[in-house]
Order: structure tokens, then C-alpha cells, then sequence
């Protein structure tokens, strides 16, 4: 049983990646006034999916944790996109 | 579970059902016997230490991974085919609309008539579209093997074709409240020459009307004409009677009240019962069947002509007395006393069946006797189809009151 | 009566003594005997409530209640038998008596959260039966809570799923309580090459638990918002689908049943080795398949919905995905058999358990397969068949599995064993009563019964007659295995650490336990689970 | 050996395990907002553009802010500067606050309107538009009782920050809620660009 400590994150990193969250949400919110017809949704989750990527990799130090918060995490999402995906499969068809 | 020979339905069913259960009981034979000699044969009063430390085989797990794999991989696509079969329905099907509601089914067929049982003629494919007016139920048929739910705010359907004549039981197999287990009816296969004449339109005077109207909504599945208590208020001579209301206070049954009891039923309960009947509104009853009803209920269509036939005698005179009593002693044919709350057993279809005597099944046996007789008395009877309707509802009524 | 010893082990030792000691205590052993208690007794009242239900179907038409209160009656049976039994019956009973020890572990991860799911599971229960006494009356809707009825009835229907809610969040602390634990509390030399059969379907399961429960939580909330905010998610007149009610349910609702089978089938992998004194068959395929069974069974909940006016593709999809699940049950079955085979068996009261949940959950998981086959499945679906089906999987599956993990760990619990003639005869009467009992149940539902029927057609009498025979030899077996059960733990024989020569760590400690489990060393684990080699079974 | 002993990467591991709970709680809703988007794209949009952008958009800001402030009180904790992990958390509260407040003036002006569960001007709008605010609300409204879940957590582990309970060797507790807030802020990035930004 191994207890990892993690060295501390330098201010600088988490400042980065704050401002990296803010461009991406005037992009969505720009992107968002043009008419891209069913891709506006799907251009706005791809950026909330990579707003949330470094909030879960920086903020939340997923970076630094071990293989098995990571697979913990991918199994979680697996299991998210079967729920609401497989719902689909009576809801399009139906 | 009405045996069906070639119903097209039915054998898509159960072809899968027997070959599916088929498999399973080979397959648990097999666990079972193997099971059951091992335990004996190693019991520890014989094999006190064990003979071997295999942990595992490759190849045997791999043959008993990919051998249920195929058997089931079979089952699915059989299972998948005949479902097909399930959906789509042949061309030219007659088209009947089922709605359904707590606790009763209605059937609208194209020309505009309605029924509270699915009169359909044998032979032809039935496309039966399903509507709900309240919450989920499911129109389950076992003879034919179909079911669907019905969903409020969705259309769903199911198809099926009576290859003979018969009645075949209708259940709710989705669970929707207190009257669940109340909200059957029947399919009624006929002849293409009886279908034909059902579908004549029939001349109905005021108080067929009201019985009809209630007939085909299903107010009688809750609540009784002659008196019994059920999960809803008999309606069983109301006129002028007082009732308690849940919630307090008194009120006198008249027509105002009927009216508001059809159209907002939980408003004003009656003291004893839950608010759970649904409201009917203009679409579901209109303002001149609802008027029908109430007349009905209240006795003013049926007065004036009651009085006029004299249901005893006419009894007596076509000779019905020599051979059905009045006292209870039954020899050739059942006796009348205590008809009207009587459960018989009939032969329906070949097949015994309990039903309670109710208008509908006198109304047929006075003019038709021997179609569905009570076991265990003869044919004999002869029609009584010579009288005039309004002699033979008056028998009815008259009946069903002994 | 013990003449050798005052040792009581965990029972006596505490911090605190008296009832606080158990009520504040947070070692997993307290706990557990504290949810065993609470389990049983729910468990005896959900069997009353089933007795009461065969006795109402004996005949058709009214016999011992009105409609109202036998729909209340199946309902508050179903609540209490998933949501207060059988769900945390293994997993939190016995997951937390015996996992931590299996694996050489003090405790779990995070006692305090044990304690606290405890307590949730107390309040859900108390709330449970609130909801049948006060309100609009004991909630009518069945378990499934389906729309659009749940949202009219006039029953206490917010209490009942708000108790299922906090039930839920039990069943989600005792979940991450377990990932953790197993992850990271495992004693040196433990490795997962290592664990107990019984440690993996734990496992397995407390995923399950983590990753499903929650949206039955959300789904149960929005019933509540509907009820008292008229949302109207789910309702079709506001843009609502009911459908998709179904969806959200059974999206945990499938997976739930395999929190109820999981850790029966892992009972039943450690009790089989035990007394066929040799190794478990096929250990890593056993392992695995506990972990593909989990995953899988979040792939098919739909196959609750074919007749529901779902898609026909999705029909499609989760027959065929159905059928893949069918897989590792098969596999696991076969595997059980094979380690029987040149064993040395003894026939000890939870070997005989085991093997009727062997019987009986092969016939549960056979019928499940007509059920998955689209077009049987429309004749079956929503009748008795179905009924049948799962009492067959959860109460011949889960619930024997149940009676074999309380013969074959009490004794290591209580320190005393039990009667074992007697135990014997209840086990005979359970087998015969539970078989004739379920399968006229699936019979009646072949023939066309629809389930949550109070009353029906005279041809439907006889199987009925028989299901209801079947429930009292049943309910004679149940009373005699408990008061077997009961006096064995009070005044029984003492037993020594290992009655039944097992090999798993738990047997390597006194009967009881102590308090630290170990005592001053840790553990450290050098042989595998099932290597009984040199293993001797105490004189008991 | 205590019984309970310390075990900081298992107490993470439980922390995010409950947020995958926490995630499959709100997928619920976001399950029920794909199909309703399938059902009415059209009515969606309309809805959405009832919606007041500004508001959500800075609380956007601030939730990504207040994400920042709880990270950095963490770096702060672990290089043992105590006091400036303090003023970290209670610039990360009063960020909290400030969305809480922001989203009642918001709320208020919708209800005003007429615009709330079970209201009668939303009935007439529609069932694609009535399904658009329920679940706007619900989603909102979870999402809100979470902001302050969180909120009060951080102010908890502040005030035994404050009392050296939480020190730069054992700081689980201040990861732990930190973790919680982030997941605040994760769903706000789903639910922002979902509800305000549909067109």
C-alpha cells in the first residue's frame, strides 16, 4: 500500500489553465451565436468535454494520481455514454 | 390458454416458447443428474480425500463458453424473426381503435361504432391501435400471445387474426390501480355472416341508449346495476336516494349530481369509497349520451314501459315454468330463484367458463339458449326468439331481480 | 453453554460497553451483526406480507382483504424484500463481517461512513414502514413505481420512494466503502491472484452499487418533484415521456438484480471448495466473470420493456445483448459442477444450500432466457411467469445463498454451532416448498396470468391452489431453520476456529473474532483461498 | 496499529468514487434533456433564448474563478502557507455566494415573468418549452444545493484549517472538499452551454 504525496502545484500552472477556461467560454459563447445548425451542440460539448478535461486533470490533480483513479474515471464515463447512448436506441427508432 | 392451430400469432410464440424450454429442460437435466451422481459419488463416507487438484482446463472451459454461446446466440435470432412477425401486420387489416382507461376498454371500429368487447370476423387480420386515457395498460390477449402497453400520449399497436370462431380472454397486463385485475373483456370471433350482422346498426330507444353508453365506456366493470357493492357505488335504483359525501355532508341523488359525478367524479365522493374514477369528458361521453345516461340511471326511460308487460306471466304462459322453477329445485333446466347473483359455469367454445348471470348472457339465452348452456343441462331449450324486444328485456329485468 | 472457555471475542470487547458500544461502534464486525439483526427481521415481515398475498390468490374473487390493501400489500413486499433485503442482505450483512477479515484487513476503509450507511439504512427503514401507516394510505404502485400512476395515486407514494432514496444512499456508502477497501487494505502476500471468490463479487458489486444507485435516486426525486410541483417530466400532456421513466428505472433496476446475485454467487464459491475439500474450478474464469456479469448488466436493462411501446430496434439491441449475459452465469455454473468433481463431499447444511441454489438458480436463469427471446417474452411478460422467474433468481438464487452464508459463518461469529438434523429438515422443507410455491407460478403465468392480479378467472384456480400449498411448507421450513439458527447461536455447542476445514483467512482466527481481528501482527497471506492442504476441520 | 489508520490515496479514491455517484446523479437529468432535445429542437432554442446569457455567462466566470481559488488553497496548504491557503477558501466561499445571489436575481426575474414549475403561463407555451424549463430548473436547482454543499464544506475544513487540524502534512480534508467543488464547477460547464447557449 503505497501512499503517494503530490509535490504542490505551482501557482503559475493553475492560473494557466484558468485562463485557458475562460478563453474556451467566450469561445463557446461566441461560437454559440452563429447558426451551425444540429453542430451547435455538438461544438458545444466538445468544449465543455475539454473545459472539463483540465479541470479534472489540473484542478483536480488527476495528473498526478495513479493508474487507478484513471481507470476508475474512463470506467465511470464508459458506463455514462452506455446509459445515455443505449437510450437512444428507442429513442430515435422509435 | 386456448390451444390455437395455425394462428399465425399464437405459433410464432410458441415456437420460440418450445424451443427455448425445450433446450433449458435438457439443459437442466443435465446439470441436475451430473450434479446429483457427483455428490454420491464422491460423498465423503466413500472418497474421504479427494482424488484430484485440477484447478482448471482450457479447452473445457472454452468448449462450455463457446457451446452456450451458440445454443443462445440461436434462441435470440428465433426469438428476434418471430418478433418480427409480431409487428408487422398483413395487408388489409381491419383497422379498431381500443382505448383504454381505469378499469375498461372501449373498441371503435371505422364506421364509428363502439363496443366494450372486440367483436372482429374470423379470418381477417386485426390491426387494433391502442390509446390510453390515463396511465399505462396493456392490452394482453394469451390465446393469440400478443400484449402491448398502452401509453398515455402514444400510439402503440398489436396485431392478431382469429382463425375460428370463439371468445378469447382480453387482460390489463400492466399494472394501473384497484381495478388491475378487473379490466378484462373478451375478443368476440365471428362468423363472417354473424360479424356482418353485428355491424348493422341497431335501433336503440332511450334507456338502450344510457345502457349502451355505459356498457361501452365500462362503468359497469366498478360499478354494479343490481345492488352489489364493489370497489365503486352500485347504481342500482338511485333516484332520489341520500348519500354521504367523503367529505361531509349529505347530498340527495338527482341528475344534477350525476351529471357533475360523470364529468368531475372526485369532487364529490360518496363516504367509503377512494377518488380514483376518471373524469368523462364531452369527447368521451357528449352532452346527449350523458343525458342518456342519467335518465337511465335515474329509472325515467324504464317506468313508463315496465308496467306495461307483465314479465311473471308471460313466463307462465310460453311454458318456461314447466321446466325451470321458481322454488329453487332444479330437474331438467336451472331454476330462476336467485338468478340474478348467481355465478354459472357455461360451456363456451368447448370450454367451461364461470360467469355471473348478467343481462347480456339472459339476453342470449333466451334468444339463442343453446349456444353457451350451463353445464351439465341439456340442449333442449327453444328460442324464445318469437317474443318482441321489449318482452324480452322485460323478462331480463324481471330475472335478473329473482 | 460453554463449558471451555468465557471467550466472547468482538461481542464483549469494546471501547464502549452496553448498547452504545453497538450503536456508536464503527468496527465492521458490530456492524454487520447490527445490519444481520435488522436484515432478518425485515426480511421475516416481507415474508408474512408474501404468506398474506398466496393466501388472498387461494381463490378467485376477494378472500382475506379488498383490492386496495392487496395492492398495498404487494407493493410494501416488493420495497421491503429488494430495497430492505435482499440488496444489502450479502453485501452489507455479510460483506462486512466477513471481507475485511478475507483479506486481511482491520476494518474498512472508512468505518465511520460504515456506521453512517447503517444509520441510513435504519432511517429508509423506518420510513419504509412510516409510509404504510400515515398519509393517503400504504403506497399501491409496485416496486417499479411506474408513471404515469405513481404520480396520481393518492397513496403515500413520496415517503415510500424517498425511503427507497436514503436506502439507496446506504447501498452507495457501503459501495465505495468496499472499492476502497479491497483496493487498498489488502494484507501483504494478498495479491488479486489471492482473493476470495467471495472479495471479487463483493467487488464487483460494489461497483455496481457506486456507479448505478444514483440514478435511481434522481429518478425517485423527480417522481417526488412530479407529485408535489406537477413537472411533468414524465408526463406526455406536458412533453414528458413515461417511457422513459422506464429507462431511468430500470437503467439501475437491472443492474440492481445483480447486486442481489453477485455476492450470492460468491457465497456459493467459497462454500462449494470448502466441502468438496478442493480448489475452486477455473478460479480466474470464476473471477472475471463476476466482473463481466457487472459490466454487462448495465448493457441490457431494456429487456424489461419489450411490450412497453419501446423501438423495435431497441428490441433488437438488448435481446441480442440479453443473451451475451446469459454467458458468464452458464460459465460459472459449470465451474461450480466441476469442482465437485473427485472431490471429497460432505453434505454439511450450507453445502446443501448451495447446491439448491445451484437447482434453483439454473431454472431462474433457463427461464430468464425465454424471457429474453423477443417474441416469448411477449407472452410472458407481466404475468406470473415473470414473478416466477425472478422469486427464482433472487429467493432460490439470492435468498438460499443467504440461508448457506448464515450456516456456514454463524458459527464463526457466534463461536457456537448449530443443530445440524434439524437444519437439514428445514433445508428439505425450504427446497420442496420454494419449488412447488414458484414453479405454479411460472406455470399459471405460461398459461396467460397477468402478475399483480387480485382476483381471477376460475381456470387459473388449481396452480394457484398448489403456489399457496407451496408458500407453507415454505413459511414451516423458514421457522425451523431460524429457531435452528437461533438456538444454536445461543446455546450451542462451542466450535473451534475452523469447524468446516476452510482455507480462507477468517478461519484462521478465533471463533468469535476478536476485536482487532488479528491480533498484534498483521497477517501475512502466503497460500491461496482454496489450497487445503494440510487444512484440518475442527471436532465441533 | 489503530484500527483506523491513515490512508490519504484511499480516502482520494473514495472522494472521487462518490463523484461518480454524483455524475450518474445528474446524468439522470442530462439523459432526460437529450431526449427532450431529440423530441423538440425547435421549441429548445426558443426556450433557450428566454434565457438571459449575461447571467449565466458570469456565473460561468465566477464558478470557474472560485474552481481556481479552491486549487490554488491547495498548492498554498502543501507549501505550508497557511494563512494564504485561508484567504483562498474565503475568497472561494464568497465566490459561491456571489453565484448563489446572482442566480436568485436571475430566478426572480423568470418567476416574475411567470416562468416556474407548474405555472400556467408555461403550460400555454407548450409541452417542448414546459419540458425546457422544468428540467432547467431541476438541473439549476440541484446544481444550486450542491453550490452550497460545497460552500459549506470549504468553510467547514477553513475553520479547522484555522485550528491546525488541517496542516501542510495532512490536508486530505481540504482536497477532499476541493474535489467536491470542482465537481460543482464541472457540471456548470455542462449546464451552462446546454440551457443558455442552444440556438
Amino acid at each position: 500500500m503505497s501512499e503517494e504525496k503530490h509535490a504542490p502545484v505551482p501557482y503559475r500552472t493553475f492560473i494557466n489553465i484558468w485562463l485557458a477556461l475562460i478563453g474556451l467560454t467566450v469561445v463557446t459563447v461566441v461560437v454559440s451565436r452563429f447558426d451551425l445548425g444540429a453542430l451547435n451542440i455538438w461544438v458545444a460539448l466538445l468544449v465543455a468535454s475539454v473545459k472539463s478535461s483540465l479541470v479534472i486533470f489540473f484542478f483536480m490533480h488527476l495528473r498526478q494520481e495513479s493508474k487507478l483513479f484513471k481507470i476508475g474515471l474512463l470506467v465511470m464515463l464508459t458506463i455514462l455514454a452506455i446509459f445515455i447512448g443505449m437510450t437512444f436506441f428507442d429513442v430515435l427508432y422509435r | 390458454m386456448n390451444a390455437l392451430a395455425n394462428n399465425p400469432t399464437a405459433q410464432a410464440v410458441d415456437n420460440v416458447l418450445i424451443y427455448i424450454f425445450g433446450f433449458s429442460l435438457i439443459l437442466l437435466l443435465g446439470i441436475t443428474v451430473v450434479t446429483v451422481w457427483l455428490v454420491i459419488k464422491y460423498h465423503r463416507s466413500k472418497h474421504p480425500e479427494p482424488t484430484s487438484e485440477v484447478s482448471h482446463s482450457i479447452l473445457l472451459e472454452t468448449i462450455w463458453t463457446l457451446l452456450p454461446t451458440l445454443i443462445v446466440l440461436t434462441m435470440f435470432w428465433y426469438g428476434w424473426t418471430n418478433y418480427t412477425g409480431l409487428r408487422e401486420v398483413p395487408e388489409g387489416a381491419l383497422e379498431v381503435k381500443a382505448t383504454a382507461r381505469m378499469w375498461s376498454w372501449t373498441f371503435e371500429y371505422p364506421d364509428g361504432q363502439r363496443a366494450s368487447k372486440l367483436y372482429v370476423p374470423v379470418g381477417k387480420p386485426i390491426k387494433v391501435q391502442l390509446i390510453s386515457t390515463d396511465v399505462l395498460h396493456s392490452f394482453f390477449a394469451p390465446a393469440f400471445r400478443i400484449k402491448r402497453d398502452t401509453v398515455p400520449g402514444m400510439e402503440t399497436y398489436i396485431w392478431f387474426e382469429a382463425t375460428e370462431p370463439g371468445s378469447y380472454d382480453i387482460f390489463c397486463a400492466e399494472y394501473c390501480g384497484v381495478g388491475h385485475a378487473d379490466m378484462t373483456t373478451s375478443i368476440e370471433a365471428l362468423n363472417e355472416a354473424d360479424f356482418a350482422a353485428w355491424q348493422q346498426p341497431k335501433a336503440t330507444g332511450g334507456e338502450a341508449r344510457g345502457l349502451a353508453v355505459m356498457n361501452e365506456l365500462g362503468c359497469v366493470g366498478c360499478h354494479s346495476l343490481d345492488g352489489s357493492e364493489g370497489i365503486a357505488p352500485s347504481l342500482f335504483q338511485l333516484a332520489g336516494q341520500k348519500r354521504n359525501l367523503a367529505s361531509g355532508g349529505e347530498i340527495t341523488i338527482n341528475a344534477e349530481y350525476l351529471k357533475r359525478a360523470i364529468r368531475d367524479p372526485n369532487a364529490e365522493v360518496v363516504a367509503g369509497y377512494d377518488p380514483m374514477m376518471p373524469a368523462y369528458d364531452e369527447n368521451t361521453m357528449n352532452d346527449a349520451d350523458l343525458q342518456a345516461v342519467v335518465d337511465y340511471l335515474l329509472g325515467k326511460v324504464q317506468k313508463p314501459v315496465a308496467p306495461k308487460i307483465d314479465a311473471r306471466a308471460l313466463l307462465e304462459n310460453n311454458g318456461c315454468i314447466g321446466c325451470h322453477s321458481n322454488d329453487g329445485s332444479e330437474s331438467i333446466a336451472p331454476t330462476f330463484k336467485g338468478l340474478g347473483s348467481r355465478q354459472v359455469t357455461i360451456i363456451r367454445d368447448n370450454e367451461e367458463k364461470t360467469i355471473k348471470v348478467d343481462a347480456a348472457y339472459l339476453r342470449q339465452a333466451l334468444l339463442n339458449p343453446n349456444k353457451e348452456l350451463v353445464k351439465g343441462f341439456p340442449a333442449i331449450m327453444p328460442s324464445a326468439d318469437y317474443l318482441s324486444d321489449e318482452e324480452i328485456d322485460a323478462l331480463v329485468q324481471y330475472l335478473l331481480q329473482q | 453453554m460453554s463449558q471451555t472457555s468465557t471467550y466472547t471475542g468482538f461481542w464483549k470487547e469494546s471501547p464502549r460497553s452496553g448498547i452504545l458500544g453497538w450503536l456508536l461502534s464503527t468496527d465492521h464486525k458490530r456492524i454487520g451483526i447490527m445490519y444481520l439483526g435488522c436484515i432478518v427481521t425485515m426480511f421475516l415481515v416481507a415474508v408474512c406480507l408474501g404468506l398474506a398475498i398466496r393466501l388472498e390468490l387461494i381463490a378467485p374473487g376477494p378472500t382475506i382483504m379488498g383490492p386496495q390493501t392487496y395492492n398495498a400489500t404487494f407493493t410494501v413486499h416488493g420495497i421491503i424484500m429488494i430495497f430492505l433485503f435482499i440488496i444489502p442482505s450479502i453485501p452489507a450483512a455479510f460483506g462486512n463481517l466477513i471481507m475485511p477479515i478475507q483479506i486481511g484487513a482491520r476494518d474498512v476503509s472508512f468505518p465511520k461512513l460504515n456506521l453512517l450507511s447503517w444509520y441510513f439504512y435504519v432511517i429508509g427503514a423506518i420510513l419504509a414502514l412510516l409510509a404504510i401507516f400515515s398519509g393517503g394510505g400504504a403506497p399501491d404502485t409496485g416496486w417499479t413505481f411506474y408513471v404515469p400512476f405513481s404520480t396520481q395515486t393518492t397513496t403515500n407514494v413520496n415517503l415510500a420512494a424517498f425511503a427507497a432514496f436514503m436506502l439507496g444512499f446506504s447501498s452507495i456508502l457501503t459501495g465505495i466503502n468496499f472499492v476502497t477497501t479491497i483496493h487498498r487494505l489488502r494484507a501483504e502476500g494478498m495479491g488479486w491472484g489471492r482473493l476470495p471468490l467471495f472479495v471479487w463479487t463483493l467487488y464487483a458489486t460494489a461497483w455496481i452499487q457506486v456507479l448505478a444507485t444514483p440514478m435511481l435516486g434522481i429518478t425517485l426525486v423527480l417522481v417526488i418533484l412530479e407529485r408535489t410541483f406537477g413537472a411533468g417530466l414524465f408526463d406526455a400532456a406536458r412533453g414528458g415521456d413515461p417511457i422513459l421513466f422506464q429507462h431511468l428505472f430500470w437503467i439501475y433496476s437491472h443492474p440492481a438484480v445483480y447486486i442481489m446475485i453477485l455476492p450470492g454467487m460468491g457465497v456459493i464459491s467459497e462454500v462449494i471448495p470448502t466441502f468438496a475439500r478442493k480448489p475452486l474450478f477455473g478460479y480466474w474464469a470464476m473471477a472475471l466473470s463476476s466482473l463481466a456479469i457487472a459490466f454487462a448488466g448495465s448493457l441490457v436493462w431494456a429487456h424489461h420493456m419489450y411490450a412497453s411501446g419501446m423501438s423495435d430496434f431497441a428490441v433488437l439491441v438488448f435481446s441480442f445483448l440479453t443473451f451475451i449475459v446469459a454467458i458468464p452465469s452458464a460459465i460459472k455454473i459449470f465451474n461450480w459442477i466441476s469442482t465437485l468433481y473427485k472431490g471429497s463431499i460432505q453434505l454439511a447444511p450450507p453445502m446443501l444450500h448451495s447446491l439448491a441454489f445451484i437447482f434453483n438458480f439454473a431454472i431462474g436463469g433457463l427461464g430468464g432466457l425465454a424471457l429474453g427471446a423477443a417474441a416469448a417474452d411477449i407472452h410472458l411478460h407481466d404475468t406470473t411467469f415473470v414473478v416466477g422467474h425472478f422469486h427464482y433468481t433472487m429467493f432460490g438464487g439470492t435468498g438460499f445463498a443467504f440461508f448457506a452464508a448464515l450456516h456456514y459463518w454463524l458459527p464463526k461469529f457466534t463461536g457456537r454451532m448449530y443443530q445440524h438434523k434439524p437444519a437439514l429438515v428445514a433445508w428439505a422443507l425450504l427446497f420442496v416448498g420454494f419449488n412447488i410455491t414458484y414453479m405454479s407460478m411460472q406455470a399459471v403465468g405460461i398459461q396467460g396470468m397477468p402478475r399483480r392480479y387480485y382476483d381471477y378467472l376460475p381456470e387459473f384456480t388449481t396452480l394457484n391452489q398448489v403456489a399457496t400449498f407451496g408458500s407453507w411448507i415454505l413459511a414451516v421450513g423458514l421457522v425451523m431453520m431460524f429457531v435452528n439458527l437461533f438456538l444454536g447461536c445461543r446455546a450451542g455447542d462451542p466450535v473451534g476456529k475452523n469447524p468446516w476445514g476452510a482455507a480462507t483467512l477468517e478461519w484462521d482466527i478465533p471463533s468469535p473474532p476478536p476485536m482487532d481481528n488479528f491480533g498484534p501482527k498483521d497477517p501475512v497471506v502466503s497460500k491461496g483461498p482454496y489450497d487445503y492442504k494440510g487444512v484440518v476441520a475442527d471436532e465441533y | 496499529m489503530s484500527i483506523e489508520h491513515r490512508d490519504d490515496t484511499g480516502a482520494r479514491f473514495g472522494m472521487w468514487l462518490f463523484l461518480y455517484t454524483e455524475v450518474i446523479l445528474f446524468s439522470g437529468l442530462f439523459i432526460i434533456y437529450a431526449v427532450s432535445l431529440t423530441n423538440y429542437p425547435a421549441e429548445f432554442s426558443q426556450a433557450s433564448n428566454k434565457l438571459n446569457v449575461y447571467f449565466g455567462g458570469a456565473n460561468t466566470i465566477v464558478l470557474l474563478t472560485s474552481s481556481l481559488t479552491i486549487a490554488l488553497a491547495i498548492s498554498a496548504i502543501q507549501m505550508g502557507r497557511k494563512k494564504q491557503c485561508l484567504q483562498l477558501c474565503w475568497v472561494t466561499i464568497a465566490l459561491a455566494i456571489v453565484f448563489l445571489i446572482n442566480k436568485y436575481f436571475e430566478w426572480s426575474a423568470e418567476i416574475s415573468h411567470g416562468i416556474y414549475p407548474g405555472s400556467e403561463h408555461l403550460a400555454e407555451m407548450g409541452a417542448g418549452i414546459t419540458v425546457f424549463f422544468n428540467l432547467y430548473y431541476f438541473t439549476a436547482g440541484l446544481h444550486g444545493l450542491h453550490v452550497l454543499i460545497g460552500a459549506t464544506l470549504i468553510a467547514v475544513v477553513a475553520v479547522m484549517t484555522a485550528k491546525d487540524k488541517v496542516t501542510s502534512d495532512r490536508y486530505t480534508l481540504l482536497e477532499n472538499s476541493a474535489l467536491y467543488w470542482h465537481l460543482v464547477d464541472l457540471v456548470w460547464i455542462f449546464l451552462f452551454p446546454l440551457y443558455y447557449l442552444i440556438l
